[in-house]
């Protein structure tokens, strides 16, 4: 029952699943990357879904303040913010390497990587 | 006063990292560090004073007395955790200031200190907040810094094992980051005090929520500190690094990931909680298996720096090992093996690292008969060795002997076992590298006393890590008291 | 000098001499010669001064601290007796030795050993702590050993060998005896001993037994006699006749020591000796009849003898209180075996001096012409064989009667038995020699007709001369010798049955002395000039078809401590190698694990593709499937070790490390929740 | 007040040692230093023997674990004369036998700083002092062991090494199981064990057969002893010192103390761990001296015989007794001496006519008289022929033996005395009957600085067998503490 009900959760996880089959499975760098960014995305989602109260408004004071119950939790998605700012960084920084990879071996075929050893 | 001095190690660290850039210079870059890092040196010697007289304290930064501002706890681990941290990056830095050139590319130099400032700081944030995600925010940081401070040698090795490294703990990172929004939706608490609190009233609710967080906690913080067999990338990383940053890494980056896990498993949740699981056999599992079997791969090793790392691995095991014996004694135990193995590692990895430049060759085989050419160097990494062994006094003896005694005090006579083959594991890969080293007629053939020695100001950081953890050992009783505190 | 004194001198005199005499022979042979001379005279002379002194009385001696336990010393007339011959011995070969070595190599070495056993020889009679006796037998043991290879060729060290192992055994198994005995009665003093040991319990056998055997291979007793026959013939005849005149009588004093004094002459441990009595008298017997080397015979007499000796203090035992003349018995054939045997020894012994030979076959007649040489060693052959108006004469009757009163006491029918044996040993001790004298002193042989005075000169005559008195003077006035030793009677608590006024020439006495020589003579007559001799060329040739018999030593002895030898070696030199065998075990093993050869999988699945596509896709053909892994040509083989290495290099990969890490995170969730 | 004596004996080596690795002396003066400091050494050591007894110092207290303690007793004090007697005597056989040798100061470093940890582990008042001076003679010795720097050597001390530190990790097994019964690792006579009940019975066993195998790797106990024999690729002093005094006896000394100052027998007899080991040290008997038939070259037949004389010592420690207890430190004593003379003689052949196998040493007793006869007095000592010293251990150790009702211990012994005998008198008469006649061949006699050694160990043997009751009542005095 729970899978249905709890749908963000269900997705965010099979969502993850998707992004870390998506690294495991593929030779690609990029695609390895990019398998990566989902697992993060599921993760994301997952979070915010814990901070998300159906019916109520996102903490923006547009009209009047409707008093702590009206709101979602904001924190998680405070939270997020930073954790989509690590989370570009860390691919801005993969995707740099890959270039430098790219530079050094002439692919980002991680087996052929693998087969050419040395310095 | 004092309750600020985390915030300002952290702030003078970040803001030494950002001037660094703005001048350029190389000299001044390393001049900086090593102020920045002496400045953080003293204030968490002040620190560490301060809670051996008065006792932990809270600092919050952001927003005081509420219950959401970012709280960074400072208890006796920590407090010693950071005068480690301190102390043997500043000796590390201090080393880099003579021998950096040898494997940075020249105009890499200032950004390769930036990014140790970015390092060290990233590390005192983790052991010092008391903060799930600030953690996280922490940990990825380090992770970053730590990517760029082996990427810099610029190699195709490097390179490969930096993406290994990236990859890794990307995905590490992501099941922390998992673990963290589990705990969050279980307690909406972010503040590990306060989960704690509420965690230990309402866990038996949610039995399989909690195991899963642990599992999470444990494989994302384990591929970080590369518990076996998530260690994979560490060997190729750890030995392609340029020498400093390997040294930092085996010495303080992997050890603190092992203390967060402690914090998570311990503070966080509890020993009770923690012992009704079966999560800590699992962790004692690997943490044994990384004992033998980190052993048994530095065995097989050919390049000097790889088996160093390899038995980083096993050392890790250790850690792992006295954290998954679930008593306070072998926690404490765990954190004593991260202080002395610190101090340790770094050394030994300096110390190879000089041995490596000297002869150009990063080869077991070709390091025959280093010890008539350089023979300080090889008596220092002896007495590395020595203390991995298991040599008493020496604080790898010290660490076994309580882990060992922690083991038996929960009647698990057979643990004992496991700890002993293994230091006699790290008797065989250590000794060949000093017995070729000193003896043998043909090792020695042609070799020339002290040719390659180098001068005594680049070896002092050594010495001074050796003296240091003949120290450790010695006072082992007093700091693991101390360390015993906090639990 | 007090008694005290004299009997401190007869000890340590002759070995401050011993070592005087060794630097000596450094500087000169013939200084050192006269020097040992007058050592061994003056011992002699000191010996006989203390008869005085024991006649009646003791003499004691104890220093304590010295090795452990103290040195007890006591000379009492019991001991005299073995004393006495020994100094006696040792003067006439010293003066023997000093003619017949003259053309031996290492004279210096052989006078060393020859004092030292000399000296230990003394300290074994005269020692009262039994730690003071077996070390002294150990030195014996040891320093007799130089004497019996000193010819350093390998006969001589073939007997070495076995001697030096059954006096090393004999001794521990003497230790043994002495250690339980010292757990059990924490006392080592004789005198002390024999109030405790007989009370003991069945310990007492185990811990005498023990004396027993380790005397007893001493004493040539069978079936630990192995090495007589073979020391004897191998050492320089002063050697051999200083073994069979004295050495063996260490054992028979131990002996003694053991059943008479601190057994209490146990009925036990008695018929047991006149078991192995005859036994000796039977085997020793009848083995020297075959013996054609001159100094096996007289070895395998020996033994004979020991067997008298064996039989008479077994007697003891049997006689309870009327033990008086088997004690005298044995002890006066002590007395004259000791003279007679190396009066033989040193006969022949000068036989070899000249011929360089031992063969019967090769000396054949060689004393026809030497009137001296031939009534000396007639005069020996008469007493060894109880010729009466000879001192064997005299012992052996006393033994006899002993026997018979035995007999008659314990009333068994066994005597008879027992008088049958007597007569038969007795009658085999004629024989051999019997064949000994003609072979050498009544054949006829041109070779020897020369004279050799030059050969033999005073010195190798004068000691045989002079044991011939004491045969002839003991033979005639036997009651003379008894009387001297009064003291015995004290000593071994003799209720005085009239030993001393035996009429030794009754009628009855010779007749049956005269009986066994006749029956040693039609022996003689009968099978060895019938069996043993054969006509060659016109002249006798005497035959041993005793080699090719049973051997106790190489078809028993050797055979046994081969296979033990064997078999303790294979297990422990398992042992020796058990950790490098495990190691070596599992390297050998992981070895070859890792160079077993099999098809890659994908090779494998490769060639089913390719076979697939060879027939038209349609069906798959398992023949040529099976042809080709027969062939095992389109296969790629590889071996685990070269798998392992690949699966490592790809383990370090990226892609594989995720992937472990998916299972790792997997396998701990399942787990932790399985578990749970 | 004088407690601070103690540690010099241990210091002084030590900073020769040192000394002489940096400086790099010449020879001559290398050998002055370690002359002066040997005897410097014995004059302290017997002072602190003799004349200030029941001292003790803290060297490091760090804790009540990280205690580095000195507080040598009477045992202490006779093992520490032992080793400091015999390696004056070691010192100058090394100064003659080692002249040709290379790396000589080296050698002679690590020589003395290893006397200075034997020392340590004589003085060594808790079990943790003793544990670290036992790891640093593993890695002090090694250097010796390997002196000649060949492949072989350096695989033989492999082995050595390997087999050492095993054994260490057996005893710090022993070590940590003991220290979680008891928290205490003081030395006392009699044990420290206060608590022993049935539930820690078995924590006590296992620590004890533990500590024994560990020990036992050291002292050569079948089946850990093969690195015994291969060490003999060492220059003989080291040989022979590793056989008589410092390693071996390294091993039985600490032997003896877990058995009687950490356990105390009674309670050993209670877990029945001696009963076990018994077995290994009566195998340990048999088999060194049955291999030692088999091994045609000297050094080796004299290392088996070492593993066969080892068990004689072990045997006194499985077999609670007084009289097997001083039996087995007398055989401690006396095969220190008898084994450092027989070896100093395979030595000197060696050094004098490079001869190695018995096969090739016919006759050799005739050029080297005096040498030979030594040899022949210390076999027959080792035999136990009385009235050589052998004899008297090896009386006290059947005796009490007997007393517990043990005869397989006087039978085992007397056994390996034969099988001794079978081993070491071929070498005798080989040496001195066999080969040309002595007319034909030269005297060649070793030189003075070895030869004096030889000769004065051998008197020194010899009067200890007429006179051991010197030694036996300061035994005794020793043993009534403890029984």
């Amino acid at each position: 029952m729970g899978i249905v009900t709890n749908y963000f959760e269900t997705c965010s996880i099979i969502l993850f699943g998707v992004g870390f089959a998506t690294l495991m499975f593929h030779r690609n760098l990029i695609k390895k990357i990019i398998g990566m960014n989902i697992m993060d995305t599921a993760v994301f989602l997952f979070f915010i879904a814990k901070g998300y109260i159906s019916g109520k408004e996102a903490p923006i004071i547009t009209n009047s303040y409707k008093g702590i119950e009206g709101y979602v939790n904001p924190v998680p998605t405070a939270l997020m913010l930073t954790g989509i700012v690590v989370a570009v960084s860390t691919t801005a920084f993969a995707l740099a390497l890959t270039i430098k990879l790219h530079e050094k071996y002439g692919t980002i075929d991680l087996d052929e990587i693998i087969r050419m050893k040395g310095d | 006063m004092y309750k600020y001095f985390p915030l300002i190690n952290v702030f003078v660290l970040m803001i030494t990292a950002f001037t660094i850039p703005i001048v350029r210079k190389k000299k001044i870059a390393r001049e900086l560090s090593i102020f920045s890092n002496a400045v953080i040196l003293i204030l968490s010697i002040f620190i560490l004073v301060n809670v051996i007289s008065i006792g932990d304290f809270h600092y919050k930064a952001g927003y005081p007395n509420t219950f959401f501002g970012i709280d960074w706890y400072i208890g006796s681990i920590e407090s010693v955790l950071s005068v480690l941290f301190a102390f043997v990056s500043l000796l590390i830095v201090i080393y880099s200031y003579k021998s950096i050139e040898h494997e940075v590319p020249n105009e890499k130099i200032d950004f390769y200190y930036i990014l140790l400032n970015l390092l060290l700081a990233s590390l005192l944030g983790i052991i010092y907040t008391n903060d799930l995600f600030n953690s996280y925010v922490f940990i990825e940081v380090s992770t970053l810094a730590s990517c760029g401070i082996i990427v810099i040698k610029d190699k195709k090795a490097n390179i490969k094992a930096t993406i290994k490294y990236l990859i890794m703990s990307t995905v590490g990172s992501g099941l922390i980051l998992m673990a963290i929004a589990y705990i969050y939706s279980l307690t909406g608490h972010l503040n590990m005090s306060l989960i704690h609190e509420v965690i230990i009233k309402n866990y038996t609710q949610y039995p399989n929520s909690v195991l899963i967080i642990l599992v999470l906690f444990t494989v994302g913080l384990g591929v970080k500190s590369a518990m076996f067999p998530l260690h994979g990338w560490l060997p190729d990383a750890h030995s392609s690094a340029p020498t400093p940053s390997s040294a930092l890494l085996s010495g303080l980056v992997i050890k603190v990931y092992a203390f967060t896990l402690i914090k998570i498993l311990y503070r966080v949740f509890s020993f009770s909680i923690v012992n009704e699981t079966i999560i800590l056999n699992v962790i004692i599992l690997l943490g044994s298996c990384g004992m033998i079997f980190g052993s048994i791969m530095a065995i097989t090793q050919k390049e000097l720096k790889r088996m160093v790392a390899y038995s980083s691995i096993a050392q890790m095991g250790y850690v792992f090992f006295g954290i998954g014996l679930g008593t306070p004694a072998g926690v404490a135990t765990a954190v004593f093996h991260i202080v002395g193995h610190a101090v340790t590692k770094s050394a030994l990895f300096l110390c190879s690292g000089l041995m490596i430049e000297k002869v150009g060759s990063k080869k077991i085989s070709d390091l025959k008969g280093i010890g008539k050419e350089m023979p300080l160097a090889l008596v220092l990494f002896t007495l590395g060795a020595f203390s991995m062994i298991g040599i008493p006094i020496l604080p790898g003896f010290i660490s076994k002997w309580y882990l060992s005694l922690a083991c038996i005090e929960i009647n698990r006579l057979s643990l004992v076992i496991i700890i002993l083959t293994s230091s006699i594991l790290n008797v065989i890969y250590y000794f060949p590298i000093i017995i070729n080293g000193f003896f043998g007629h043909e090792n020695l053939e042609g070799k020339v006393y002290k040719s390659k020695s180098v001068s005594i100001d680049r070896m002092l950081p050594i010495i001074f890590l050796m003296t240091a953890m003949v120290l450790v050992g010695g006072f082992s009783k007093n700091i693991l008291n101390f360390i015993s505190t906090a639990f | 000098m007090s008694a005290e004194n004299l009997l401190a001198f007869i000890i340590l005199f002759p070995s401050l001499c011993t070592a005087i005499a060794y630097f000596l022979g450094n500087k000169d042979e013939k200084i050192r010669n006269i020097f040992l001379i007058f050592v061994t005279l003056i011992n002699f002379v000191a010996v006989l001064c203390l008869f005085k002194y024991i006649k009646t009385d003791t003499v004691e001696i104890s220093v304590p601290y010295i090795m452990g336990s103290g040195l007890h010393l006591k000379l009492n007339s019991f001991r005299y007796i073995f004393v006495f011959i020994t100094s006696f011995v040792w003067f006439i070969i010293t003066v023997y030795s000093s003619q017949y070595l003259i053309n031996y190599i290492h004279r210096n070495r052989y006078y060393l050993f020859f004092m030292i056993t000399y000296v230990s020889t003394i300290g074994i009679f005269i020692s009262e702590n039994l730690l003071n006796l077996f070390t002294f037998f150990e030195i014996m043991s040891f320093a007799s050993y130089p004497l019996i290879i000193h010819d350093e060729d390998e006969k001589a060290h073939s007997a070495g060998r076995t001697y030096i192992i059954m006096a090393t055994a004999g001794g521990l198994v003497l230790l043994m005896g002495i250690f339980i005995l010292f757990s059990y009665t924490n006392t080592l003093d004789i005198n002390e001993l024999s109030d405790i040991l007989p009370y003991l319990g069945n310990i007492k056998y185990v811990i005498s037994s023990l004396f027993i055997i380790g005397f007893g291979v001493k004493a040539g007793m069978v079936p630990l006699h192995i090495w007589l026959p073979k020391a004897h013939p191998a050492a320089p005849t002063p050697a051999s006749a200083i073994l069979s005149g004295i050495l063996v009588k260490t054992g028979i004093f131990g002996i003694i020591l053991t059943v008479v004094f601190m057994m209490k002459c146990d009925i036990y441990l008695s018929i047991f000796l006149v078991i192995v009595g005859f036994l000796n008298m039977f085997t020793g017997g009848f083995l020297a009849i075959f013996q054609n080397n001159i100094k096996k015979n007289l070895a395998y007499s020996s033994m004979s003898q020991m067997g008298y000796l064996l039989l008479g203090i077994g007697c003891i035992g049997l006689l309870k209180d009327h033990q008086a003349i088997a004690v005298y018995g044995t002890l006066f054939h002590v007395f004259n075996h000791a003279i007679f045997k190396v009066m033989l020894f040193m006969g022949i012994g000068i036989i070899y001096m000249v011929t360089h030979k031992l063969d019967i076959n090769d000396i054949q007649g060689f004393g026809r012409f030497k009137p001296v040489l031939k009534l000396t060693f007639f005069i020996g052959f008469c007493a060894i064989i109880g010729m009466p108006g000879f001192n064997g004469f005299a012992s052996k009757t006393m033994i006899h009667h002993a026997l018979t009163e035995a007999g008659h006491l314990n009333h068994s029918n066994l005597a008879i038995i027992g008088d049958i044996l007597f007569y038969v040993c007795g009658a085999f001790t004629t024989a051999y020699l019997f064949k000994l004298y003609t072979a050498i002193f009544v054949e006829n042989n041109s070779r020897y007709y020369a004279s050799y005075k030059k050969d033999i000169n005073s010195r190798a005559l004068f000691p045989m001369v002079a044991s011939a008195i004491l045969i002839v003077i003991f033979g005639l006035k036997p009651n003379w010798f008894l009387y001297q030793f009064e003291g015995i009677n004290e000593i071994f608590n003799l209720h005085n049955t009239g030993v001393f006024d035996i009429n030794f020439y009754s009628f009855s006495n010779i007749v049956s002395a005269l009986i066994t020589i006749g029956l040693g003579i039609l022996i003689y007559v009968f099978f060895i000039n019938k069996k043993l001799i054969t006509i060659v060329d016109n002249k006798k040739v005497y035959v041993n078809p005793s080699i090719n018999w049973f051997n106790l030593e190489q078809d028993l002895y050797k055979p046994i401590l081969i296979i033990l030898f064997k078999i303790s070696t294979v297990v422990l030199h398992v042992v020796d190698n058990i950790i490098l065998t495990f190691y070596n075990f599992i390297y050998t093993l992981i070895k070859y694990i890792s160079n077993i050869e099999f098809i890659e999988f994908s090779s494998l699945i490769n060639s089913i593709n390719n076979n697939k596509k060879e027939t038209n896709e349609s069906k798959f053909d398992y023949s040529t499937l099976e042809k080709n892994i027969e062939n095992r040509t389109e296969f790629i083989k590889t071996t685990v070790k070269e798998d392992l290495k690949d699966a490592r290099y790809k383990m370090n990969s990226i892609t594989y490390s995720i992937f472990l890490l998916g299972a790792v995170l997997v396998f701990i969730l399942l787990a932790v929740i399985i578990f749970k | 007040m004088f407690d601070f004596i103690l540690i010099l004996p241990i210091l002084i080596p030590f900073i020769t040692g040192l000394l002489i690795l940096l400086i790099k002396p010449n020879v001559k003066k290398t050998e002055k230093y370690i002359m002066f400091t040997v005897i410097v050494n014995f004059i302290i050591t017997a002072y602190t023997s003799f004349i200030y007894k029941g001292l003790s110092f803290h060297i490091l207290k760090f804790n009540n674990l990280l205690d580095i303690y000195l507080a040598p007793d009477t045992l202490g004090s006779i093992f520490a004369m032992l080793v400091s007697v015999l390696w004056i005597f070691t010192t100058f056989y090394s100064f003659d036998y080692m002249s040709h040798e290379h790396n000589l100061n080296r050698f002679y470093a690590f020589f003395i700083m290893t006397l200075g940890i034997t020392l340590g582990i004589a003085f060594s008042g808790n079990l943790i002092t003793l544990y670290i001076f036992y790891e640093m003679l593993t890695l002090c010795t090694f250097p010796l062991v390997i002196h000649s720097d060949t492949e072989e050597a350096l695989k033989c001390g492999r082995k050595y090494l390997l087999y050492s530190f095993i054994g260490a990790a057996f005893v710090l097994f022993g070590i940590i199981i003991f220290f979680s019964q008891t928290g205490n690792l003081d030395f006392t006579a009699g044990g420290i064990v206060k608590l022993f009940n049935n539930s820690n019975k078995n924590y006590f066993l296992m620590s004890y057969i533990f500590f024994f195998i560990g020990f036992g790797v050291k002292a050569a106990l079948v089946p850990f002893h093969s690195w015994l024999p291969s060490a003999m690729v060492a220059p003989t002093p080291v040989s022979s010192l590793l056989h008589a005094v410092a390693v071996v006896k390294s091993g039985v000394f600490s032997l003896t103390r877990m058995t009687y100052y950490i356990f105390g027998w009674k309670i050993i007899e209670q877990t029945g761990g001696n009963d076990y080991m018994l077995v290994f040290v009566l195998l340990t008997i048999l088999m060194g001296s049955f291999l030692a038939l088999h091994q045609q070259n000297l050094k080796k037949r004299l290392a088996y015989s070492t593993i066969s004389q080892l068990g004689y010592i072990m045997l006194g420690l499985v077999v609670f007794s007084e009289n097997a207890f001083i039996g087995g430190m007398l055989h401690m004593l006396f095969h220190a001496m008898i084994k450092i003379t027989l070896f100093f003689c395979v030595g000197a052949i060696m050094h004098y006519y490079h001869k190695t196998e018995i096969s090739e040493i016919e006759g050799i007793g005739k050029s080297m008289p005096k040498t030979m006869i030594c040899f022949t007095i210390a076999s027959i000592s080792l035999i136990g022929i009385p009235p050589a010293n052998g004899f008297v251990s090896k009386w006290y150790l059947a005796i009490g033996g007997l007393e517990l009702g043990a005869y397989f211990v006087p039978i085992i012994l007397l056994l390996s005395a034969l099988l001794t005998a079978g081993y070491l008198i071929p070498v005798i008469t080989t040496a001195f009957f066999k080969g040309p006649p002595s007319s034909e061949v030269d005297i060649k006699e070793p030189g003075n600085l070895m030869l004096m050694p030889i000769i004065v160990l051998t008197c020194i043997s010899v009067i200890t067998g007429f006179f051991p009751n010197l030694l036996i009542s300061v035994l005794q005095k020793a043993s009534s503490v403890l029984f």
